[in-house]
């Protein structure tokens, strides 16, 4: 699936619920359902702490391919980071970078990501695309 | 005694919606809501009379400068001080306390020298004596904790010595309501000459706001959490020490005269404020007193106590609740966490209900990791709050918890 | 184009009265009136949006949050700076300069290094240096002015050397208009590496606002002189040095982590806005720029500049009036005495004829000494004055020279 | 004469006047009038500094009664400082520390005073009451 398919899922997924409360248990339950990372690895290396609820992001690459891990504290927080996830791992460094996050919108979730939130979610997609070219300066023909 | 439904038509934000559903502001303690007649009088400031103060030889500027010093005694005897010259305008209390740690520090706080403050205090009322003490070589003392959140005052008394050189305590916990022991604190501070700073910002809109009563030597507060403007605050300060301290900004208003060679500065409170001030901000700080006056003080005080008991009660009855204060608060601002929730998640949900909480370190953070927290959920109420907005928290704590649980 | 009685019913104010007669306001440079679309924008905060920005999960306060960084970002794109972490928001002009006389002056001033400033400047661009300078043993040194006000050049490259830390100069002298060669002083001083404040409290509001063009490392401005709200104003810093500064005030939102042991500082532009910041200020001062842009930058000169003319000609030709400022102005401030007058004589009278001017030595103390003068009355206009008041002026000014000879 | 007596007196000469000139053209015709203060006595002793005009103050004390010589640089203050000599020169200290200063308000002077102005005026009436409370603390008997 392309990363726009996945985000047709997602918003599918998201408006079959027209209630904030009904959206927000969704992300509970996805949230719920996304593997926690290692309590080794929650280092500071991988946090991205923001001022509200803590984040963790650990990426790794194999095959010309950026996958990601991810965790939260706070439940709805790694909610939203799993649709992350979801969208963006497991793809090249370049769609990763150039991927247009146009679900976030759609689901109305901007204001969560918005950075007087200083939730670290924004801070997150920051940080994906930074490994994501960070991969492709250290590995350029692998990812052409 | 006007009724709770006149009072909540004064702000007429309180009426307003948030996601379709009423808005229920608990978040007091961070900023409070404005009465329509302080938005009225800077709105007549600037249709009326706007003009730079002190510096003109015209109708506008007389009328303007006039209000601002009327503004200024209002001020001085909504705190009880004794002279017009102890008040000095800020822009709020951060800018109050770091005009004492730049000005007070600059002339009486060497190397090896102490202030003292304690473990429940504001960001605000750290960070520039942090600050104060790595430029000069002092050593900042933090008066501890128990686990219930009360000072432990026997630590406090014996670190009072010949080396410290100020106190600077708050009057109320802003994260967790708590009401520090302030006139105990004064009283033996005073006891070998030490000056004491109160940090008002969380006690003033509560009726803590006599300076005579507790006889501090400073008082910082903000105009944005008594029901007044952003962008102003208070200083007050004993004249005798006022006059002692060295100004602190340079600019207009502040000088007597000034030559390339040697400037002179003005008499008290010009020395202290430098530039133009926030003339429209003073003068509706000064009506929001007014406000209060009007509406009763010992009425405000009832509702508020009526508030405090309400919310308390109907929090104890939460299961897996726990407050962060221990035991009640002094105030009606109440902080806590739900077992198995993050603070983060809770305010997410409560958001969306239309209920405005504050989450995290509220700006406190060696309280919160003391008592062993990474944040806290808190509501902060005050007298234009009802008992059916405390209702619809409870139901929204409720509701948090069926969605976690 | 909007024609000019349409510009007055925006600004409410200047169709009022005082004794009776027609408010002629022509006291601009201390501080200007504000549209009405600027008092509204305050409103609708105050009514509808009111909450502590930065701080909250909650609506109120993500939307205040949004609107204050939304204006943040007006004053960048306003300024033309490169990015919004290099606008810092403060009380006004005065209390930009100390952030950088109390923060720059910290790390890079002293004993034996100079700052240069010019006999032009403003109170609030003279005491903070000599505050430093005190503080640290550093020296300041004046550009001289000949007897035209005009900068003499070559002293200010002959004064810059190793020990230059900083120079410090305003774009336009609020005490007779003058307009100084700020492109060439940077130029200069960059030949050297050394920074360049420009106090643009007298320049922003009449064209003078590319910060890009003149290349400067700091500028500051306040808000209530570019017809947005008092209590206001901006820094604009250069990122490398900002972030090169350590913080000035400490308090909430400033701060990344508190300890007691450590402190660790947040990232710009928050590193220099400690405590609640006006956010209302903010946003109605983005207001205000934006019914600049509204209005019509150009359009703007061009009535600036016919006021300008009209008024120079007929001061021009009042006998025994004399200029302060030599030549004629670069921006419609004018500066002058009548022979045989006292300038507050003068003031009085035009007060009584509803014309607020500004009479003394408008914070400008050594630029009038080194004049010669102990005072000048000061006309400042800005576009939305008329040729009809410059001429009611002109008749005060008669009215004033034939009941004083 | 009294105190209110000349207070009347100045009263009646301003209330022939509606219209601000023409009270400002009596204010400067009695600052011309009144004999200026010598040169030598223009010290900073004398000197009463408010931000925007000048003003001298010159007690004298003769056969228990204070009397007062003063001058200022601004015509218009001058003559406001006319009037004031003319109520409290020639009196006893308890007289002019006594005075009810009343015709300030009736004749409207009181924004000309307002210390906002910091034109030296308030202070000068200070200054005079203060010079009255000194040469009583000087000379308790001569002042009963
Ligand atoms: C050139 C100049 N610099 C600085 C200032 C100080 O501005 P503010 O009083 O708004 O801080 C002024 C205004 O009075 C000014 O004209
Ligand atoms: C106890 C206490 N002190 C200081 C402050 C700082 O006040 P401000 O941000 O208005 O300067 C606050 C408010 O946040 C507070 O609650």
């Amino acid at each position: 699936m392309t990363t726009d398919e996945v985000q047709e899922q997602i918003t599918a997924e998201f408006e079959a619920f027209n209630d904030w409360m009904d959206r927000y248990n969704l992300l509970i339950e996805l949230g719920r359902e996304l593997p926690p990372v290692d309590q080794a690895e929650k280092t500071n290396e991988y946090l991205i702490e923001g001022c509200q609820s803590k984040v963790w992001l650990v990426p790794e690459f194999r095959n010309g391919l950026l996958f990601f891990k991810a965790d939260s504290d706070a439940l709805i927080t790694k909610g939203i980071v799993s649709l992350l996830v979801r969208v963006l791992s497991g793809r090249t460094p370049r769609e990763i970078k150039n991927a247009n996050l146009w679900f976030i919108d759609k689901i109305n979730l901007r204001q969560n990501l918005s950075p007087t939130r200083s939730n670290g979610l924004l801070a997150m997609i920051k940080q994906m695309r930074l490994y994501a070219l960070a991969f492709e300066l250290k590995n350029p023909d692998k990812t052409a | 005694m006007k009724k709770i439904t006149e009072i909540r038509k004064d702000f007429s934000i309180l009426s307003t919606s948030v996601y379709g559903k009423p808005l229920v502001y608990l978040d007091n303690a961070a900023t409070t809501q404005k009465p329509s007649c302080v938005i009225e009088a800077m709105n007549e400031v600037y249709t009326e009379y706007n003009a730079n103060v002190h510096r003109g030889v015209h109708f506008l500027s007389d009328k303007a400068s006039e209000a601002y010093e009327n503004a200024r005694e209002k001020i001085r005897s909504f705190l009880n001080a004794s002279q017009k010259e102890e008040i000095i305008f800020t822009p709020g209390t951060t800018g109050s306390i770091n005009l004492v740690a730049y000005s007070f520090g600059e002339r009486f706080v060497k190397k090896g020298d102490e202030i003292i403050i304690s473990t429940l205090e504001h960001h605000s009322n750290i960070v520039p004596w942090q600050m104060l003490c790595d430029r000069k070589g002092a050593t900042l003392k933090v008066i501890p904790v128990d686990d219930n959140c009360r000072l432990v005052f026997e630590e406090y008394t014996r670190m009072l010595s010949k080396k410290t050189r100020l106190v600077a305590v708050t009057q109320v916990s802003n994260a967790t309501g708590v009401v520090l022991p302030v006139k105990e604190i004064i009283e033996e501070a005073h006891r070998y000459n030490i000056p004491v700073l109160v940090d008002g910002a969380q006690g003033v809109q509560h009726g803590m706001n006599d300076v005579m009563e507790t006889d501090c030597d400073f008082y910082a507060f903000s105009g944005h959490k008594i029901y007044g403007p952003a962008g102003i605050g208070v200083l007050y300060g004993k004249r005798e020490i006022l006059e002692s301290m060295p100004p602190f900004q340079g600019g207009g208003d502040m000088i007597e005269k000034v030559t390339f060679e040697k400037t002179t500065y003005n008499a008290l409170p010009f020395k202290f404020e430098a530039g133009t001030t926030n003339f429209p901000g003073a003068i509706g700080l000064a009506r929001a007193i007014d406000y209060l006056r009007e509406t009763g003080p010992e009425y405000i005080e009832s509702l508020e106590k009526d508030l405090l008991g309400y919310t308390w009660s109907a929090l104890s009855e939460i299961p897996g609740l726990k407050m962060a204060g221990g035991s009640v608060p002094g105030v009606p601002v109440f902080s806590f966490n739900l077992e198995g929730v993050h603070h983060y998640d809770a305010g997410m949900v409560l958001d969306k209900l239309g209920i405005a909480v504050r989450t995290g370190n509220h700006c406190a953070q060696p309280l919160i990791e003391r008592l062993g927290l990474d944040g806290t959920i808190r509501a902060s109420l005050c007298f234009y709050n009802t008992r059916e907005e405390v209702d619809t928290l409870i139901e929204g704590i409720n509701r948090v918890r069926d969605m976690f649980f």
